[in-house]
């Protein structure tokens, strides 16, 4: 075991990463208020710093010196795990995403990326659903039962989607040569698409790529499919009763899921690092740095994409969700997949198993479109004032 | 590590799922321990699939999870119907199936 | 002491203890979580054992699936701890911890033992390092057991309709 | 002629049957297209039977095929196979003749019925039955078919299973049959025991050629025919099982005039010419003949004195069969084959004219509340004229062909059975026209509620019976020239030469019947043209008659109660209450006991089993770890 490679560089890494990623919350919580006041047309934080720049350390600043309240009838200790648990999660996923290709530096070659595993795109999935036990516990914990419904929607749309989410990539490990690697490998799977916008996997997956990145909106639980905590109904959901720098985590580990997800779909789908015209340019140092930019800029115009569809859509009604997730998104995935295996054994070309995989969900999102309005019972005549959602547990299973 | 070392882990494991399933009267954690004994069996799967060098070892704790996963959902949606009809999963209240 | 040992002896420990907590805690939630360790620790096991891809498997099936239903329906049916009423008798309770400690000596008999097996001897010493990957499981999956794996398929199906069937049915006697 | 075409013949009554069958609730709506596709189905098979026969009458040769292996076992093989003969074909003719006649009638006779699509499957079920009966070519296919026909007759008899009598008569006639039946399956056993085939190819060869195991010596074939012969007697009701035929008249009319007079009752004849080889070996016709004759007798007496429509005409059937017996048994098979036809159609329409005197006089039957429905239905009136004195041996008119032929070969026999028949024959004119002049003649007995709507029956109703009338009247002229007709040609090939040459003036019998027949005729107008018939009977010998002989009676005393009384005292208390009901009660008693010690063990709580199945595992791992 060598001091360098084994040991100072991986340890630079990981901070470099850590850090990242907090200084990414911070400006994810900067660039969210501003842009949703850009949306709706007026101007957000703008006191703190240039253009309210340093609003986040101001919002941090007063997360830390609130009291740390812990209510009396809280199960104490999960109270206190479970923020931790949403969090840990979110910070040990980046581990596997390659952010660039490599950089020659004091005669080593170095990865930009944490850990190059084998099963790199199994240890996402297997992370990513550990994160719904911080909700599922954060809620229970509370003893309310605003929370608990919050975390009884939360785990089942977990459930749901973690389904579409594994079988959203099928299609990608299956055209993912393992030849220069494990297929199962984030970094092999970045290095196989190649510079071209028609090599990254986005396009050759169309229908699995909308899913999955659906998929990884469910799971991080940004509107619209928020009904964790849904504030008009069920009052902040999981979090209700969690104030101070407990709820400063699980605000942080929403974010860093966003970031984490995007980085995720950048090199599962929009080709990593790659981008065309700016491949191997400057020196084995420079390339890597330019590698590193190009997966920086995606990752964060894939994160406006977050916030753009958060102030955009509402949130689904759960049953609408859970129609959604099973009747929608997973037949898709399904289809995806054997529509890929299909044509990619019988054909063989990237763009046939393309453009297969788009007219199959068409059809099977007009098939399953149809048999819905066919089956759709007639709606109860409810007076209006009866509408609102009654909070009943038995609500949540249905 | 020595084979034997996984194997009488693995052991206690599943003895510790038994005494469970012997001594618990909650039928969830019953089916917890029942998870537990699976899990042992699992890890004396991959212990000595790995001492044969062989992969089938592995295939069977697949194919054990695979089983597993469907029987938690039966499993549970039974506890889900038992609770409904009699507001309790003790599995000593549950007894009138009896001579 | 090699790291392989240092981290068998600490995921053996906290599988163990994970187990024990599991059947000692009073609530099921805290039992359900206690089992979540011990899954973890299982999986750790798994990557010592060089069988990456049954460990991932372990996290996302057990941890991120079966463990989730089971919190699920714990809060669901809002289950605390048990009433007194009904409880077993002592005795049999001991009578039980016996049998327990009785079949942990069995077990670790086996365990020691099997070691004097002429088959698992041979092979043992020949292939200590090998790791075994995703690539040869699937290669044996999908050719020496691809009807253990179809029939596995079967299975889940019926779970599934199982379940709905289990599940809709009292919906409608509830009507 | 074809094997094709014998399937369609077939199998066109069992689609007939299957669609009133399966389908009749949907038709109930509208039960006249239940009643043609019935109808239907038997026009497709008399077509083919039209066709068959033709080609047979053109020359062709006779048709044995198998279709395909039923059961077959170690050294022996039971087909579905199908022989078509001039034996064969003439009752094919019959049966599809008749039967399509029957279901148009039909179609206006049950209307308004509860169970019509029922009728029709049934009835369509029957010729299907009665179908594989003449075509089989081995006995196991007769048997099918004469079971089914009993079946048949059963549903039918009891087709009113709202009404006590009905179900009575039906279990009565199923009953009775059994009887014979079971002499029938001796008989096939004993055939098949030594011949070990039932084919009848096989079975007439190797009997004329003496290669069969003789397995009760000499007599084999003797005991075998016999046993046919109780069969027969069975199911053609002669002495002693013909009880169950008059009582069989609960049915609807049309069904007795199908079955139970035309065709299914005839099966026994035709089993009988269909083993005319066996007959003639075993030289067993003469108990045949004898049993015939006296069945003629004695139910053409018991004809004498009834009152009731239906039941005349079903006495007379017996009686009728009875000569048919004769025919068969002293040797003369077209004779009684032949006269199977003309009864057939001329009982046919008598039976059922009197089904449309009961149209017309709401479902009454006895006799001495008609008179003088002459006038009012003039159509019924003729045509059972017509059957009537074709029955009577009216000169020229069919009956007096056939019944001649018999008695013409009888005498060559035996002239005591010749005098009996003739005796016999004078009777069945007496009763016979008693029956008119009582019905249609004199004055009307009527009651005025029903004469006020008594009419003609409706066109769908008497056309088949105008139809059948020509036939009845004419079908006779086939056999014209006695034993050298149209008729006996035909049928030579199937028959052995008879060996009772006929002897004497064929002339000088038919001038003795014709005189008979008549006088039985003048004499029953003399006594009953006028008169009113009295109502209760004089004299010991006229109770006797009209009580039937008490045969019932005397079964009753003999058989029946007898059986009751050794099922209720022996079999019910004794057997089954005290021994098996013991034994099982016993065990019951034993395993309770048990149980309850053992119940004991099931607590209901799960964890309980768990321990004694972990201690169950405990114990066989240490056996197996430390003791092995």
């Amino acid at each position: 075991m060598e001091l360098l490679p084994d040991i100072i560089i991986p340890i630079i890494k990981i901070l470099f990463i850590a850090h990242l990623l907090i200084i990414g919350v911070m400006a994810m919580i900067w660039a969210e208020r501003r842009v949703s006041g850009w949306m709706q047309d007026r101007l957000g934080p703008n006191r703190v710093g240039p253009q309210g720049l340093l609003q986040p350390i101001a919002d941090g600043l007063k997360f830390m010196f609130k009291e740390d309240l812990i209510p009396n009838h809280v199960d104490k200790p999960l109270y206190v795990l479970a923020p931790a648990m949403l969090l840990v999660p979110a910070l040990i996923t980046v581990a596997v995403v390659p952010f660039g290709s490599s950089i020659e530096l004091f005669g080593e070659t170095i990865n930009l990326q944490i850990a190059d595993i084998n099963i790199g795109i199994l240890y996402v999935l297997a992370i990513t659903s550990l994160g719904v036990y911080g909700v599922v516990l954060g809620a229970w914990a509370s003893n309310n039962k605003y929370s608990l419904l919050g975390g009884l929607r939360s785990s089942a749309q977990m459930i749901s989607y973690e389904l579409t989410l594994g079988l959203g990539i099928i299609g990608v490990l299956m055209l993912t040569d393992s030849a220069t690697g494990s297929a199962l490998s984030l970094r092999t799977i970045a290095i196989e698409q190649g510079a071209y916008l028609w090599q990254w996997n986005f396009l050759i997956h169309f229908p699995a790529f909308l899913a999955f990145t659906t998929a990884m909106f469910a799971e991080t639980n940004r509107l619209p499919f928020d009904l964790a905590e849904a504030e008009q109904e069920l009052v902040a959901g999981y979090h209700t009763e969690y104030s101070s720098m407990k709820f400063a985590m699980f605000f942080m580990a929403e974010y860093m899921n966003m970031i984490v997800g995007s980085a995720v779909v950048v090199t599962l789908f929009l080709g990593g690092w790659h981008f065309f015209g700016l491949e191997n340019v400057g020196g084995p140092v420079w390339s890597g740095l330019i590698s590193f930019g190009i997966f920086f800029v995606k990752t964060a115009i894939f994160l406006f994409v977050f916030i753009w569809v958060r102030w955009t859509l509402p949130r689904f009604r759960y049953d609408q969700l859970m129609n959604f997730g099973w009747k929608f998104l997973l037949p898709i995935v399904l289809t995806s997949i054997v529509v890929t295996g299909t044509l990619w054994i019988t054909t063989g070309s990237r763009l046939v198993v393309g453009i297969g995989n788009v007219v199959a969900a068409f059809i099977v999102v007009s098939i399953v479109a149809g048999l819905l309005v066919m089956n759709k019972a007639p709606e109860p005549a409810i007076p209006d004032n009866d509408r609102q959602i009654t909070p009943s547990a038995l609500d949540a299973i249905e | 590590m020595p084979l034997e070392a996984y194997l009488i882990l693995s052991a206690l494991l599943f003895t510790i799922g038994v005494v469970g399933v012997l001594i618990r009267r909650n039928a969830i954690i019953i089916f917890m321990c029942i998870e537990l004994m699976l899990n042992a069996a699992n890890l004396a799967f991959v212990a000595i699939s790995r001492s044969l060098g062989e992969a089938s070892g592995q295939v069977f704790v697949i194919f054990v999870m695979a089983v597993a996963a469907a029987e938690v959902a039966i499993g549970l949606a039974i506890i889900v119907s038992v609770f409904k009809h009699r507001q309790t999963i003790n599995v000593d209240e549950v007894n009138s199936l009896k001579g | 002491m090699n790291p392989e040992q240092i981290l068998f002896i600490l995921f053996g420990a906290v599988s163990l203890i994970g187990a024990i907590a599991v059947i000692s805690f009073r609530h099921p939630i805290y039992s359900a979580l206690s089992l979540i360790v011990t899954f973890f620790a299982q999986a750790g096991l798994f990557v010592l054992l060089g069988a990456h891809f049954v460990a991932a498997v372990q996290v996302i099936v057990y941890a991120g699936a079966i463990m989730v239903l089971f919190l699920f329906v714990i809060m669901l049916l809002n289950l605390g701890t048990l009433s007194a009423k009904g409880a077993m008798s002592r005795k049999l309770k001991g009578f039980a911890v016996i049998l327990g400690i009785l079949l942990a000596i069995e077990g670790v008999y086996i365990a020691v033992n099997a070691i004097n097996d002429p088959a698992v001897a041979s092979a043992e010493t020949a292939t200590e390092s090998v790791n075994t990957t995703t690539y040869n499981i699937g290669e044996l999956l999908f050719n020496e057991y691809l009807l253990p794996f179809e029939v596995t398929s079967l299975i889940l199906l019926a779970a599934l309709i199982g379940v709905i069937v289990l599940v809709k049915r009292g919906n409608q006697e509830e009507n | 002629m074809s094997k094709e075409l014998i399937v369609v013949l077939l199998v066109a009554p069992l689609v007939g049957f299957l669609i009133n069958g399966l389908f009749g609730k949907w038709l109930k709506g509208n039960e006249k297209l239940s009643g043609w596709i019935g109808a239907l189905a038997v026009l497709v098979s008399l077509v083919c039977s039209i066709i068959a026969f033709t080609s047979l009458n053109g020359g062709a040769a006779p048709l044995d095929e198998t279709l395909y292996p039923w059961i077959t076992g170690e050294g022996f093989a039971f087909n579905i196979g199908f022989r078509v003969d001039a034996l064969t074909a003439v009752m094919l003719l019959v049966i599809t003749g008749v039967g399509f006649l029957i279901h148009v009638y039909s179609i206006g006779y049950m209307h308004g019925d509860e169970g019509y699509t029922r009728y029709f499957a049934y009835l369509n079920l029957f010729v299907f039955a009665m179908l594989i009966l003449v075509l089989g070519n081995n006995y196991l296919m007769m048997f099918v078919g004469w079971e089914g026909v009993g079946l048949c007759s059963y549903l039918l008899i009891g087709f009113w299973y709202d009404k006590q009598s009905a179900t009575d008569a039906g279990k009565k006639a199923f009953i009775v049959n059994r009887i014979g039946d079971f002499g029938f399956l001796l008989g096939m056993f004993t055939l098949f025991a030594a011949f070990n085939t039932l084919d009848f190819t096989a079975i007439f060869d190797r009997a004329e050629a003496g290669t069969f195991e003789q397995i009760f010596g000499a007599n084999t074939l003797v005991i075998a025919t016999l046993l046919l012969f109780v069969g027969a007697i069975g199911k053609s009701a002669q002495i002693p099982l013909y009880v169950w035929l008059p009582d069989a008249m609960e049915g609807p009319t049309p069904v007795s005039a199908l079955i139970h007079a035309a065709t299914m009752v005839t099966a026994g004849v035709y089993m009988i010419a269909r083993s005319a080889v066996l007959y003639e070996i075993a030289d067993t016709g003469q108990v045949v003949a004898w049993i015939g004759v006296l069945t003629a007798f004695f139910a053409a007496t018991i004809a004498l004195t009834q009152n009731d429509i239906k039941r005349i005409l079903a006495y007379s059937t017996v009686s009728q069969l009875g000569y048919m017996f004769v025919g068969v048994g002293v040797g003369a098979y077209a004779s009684g084959v032949f006269h199977l036809v003309t009864h057939a159609f001329f009982k046919g329409l008598m039976f059922l004219t009197a089904g449309s005197v009961m149209h017309a006089m709401a479902n009454e039957l006895d006799m001495r509340k008609m008179g003088g429905l002459k006038s009012k239905m003039p159509i019924t009136h003729w045509t059972f004229l017509v059957g009537a004195l074709a029955i009577a041996g009216f000169p020229f008119l069919s009956g007096f062909w056939s019944k001649d032929e018999i008695l013409h070969s009888a005498w060559g026999s035996s002239s005591l059975i010749y005098g009996i028949g003739l005796v016999t024959a004078f009777l069945t004119a007496f009763y016979m026209f008693r029956l008119i002049f009582v019905t249609f003649y004199g004055e009307s007995r009527v009651d005025s509620e029903v004469a006020s709507h008594l009419h003609e029956s409706p066109a769908i109703m008497w056309l088949p019976l105008a139809i059948l009338a020509i036939p009845s009247a004419l079908i006779g002229l086939l056999g014209w020239g006695g034993h050298d007709s149209w008729f006996h040609h035909f049928t030579k090939s199937v028959f052995p030469e008879a060996h009772h040459d006929a002897s004497g003036n064929v002339i000088l019998f038919m001038v003795i019947s014709s005189i008979v027949g008549l006088a039985g005729i003048a004499f029953a107008w003399t006594r009953y043209s006028k008169r009113v018939p009295s109502d209760e009977p004089t004299g010991a010998f006229h109770r006797l008659l009209a009580n039937k002989y008490y045969v019932d009676e005397i079964y009753n005393a003999l058989i029946v109660q007898p059986v009751k009384n050794g099922s209720h005292f022996l079999l019910w208390k004794l057997v089954d209450n005290g021994i098996i009901d013991g034994i099982v009660n016993g065990v019951a008693a034993l395993i309770r006991f048990i149980g309850g010690l053992l119940r004991r063990l099931q607590t209901g709580l799960v964890q309980v089993y768990i321990v004694s199945m972990v201690l169950g595992i405990v114990i066989f791992l240490a056996y197996y770890l430390f003791f092995t």
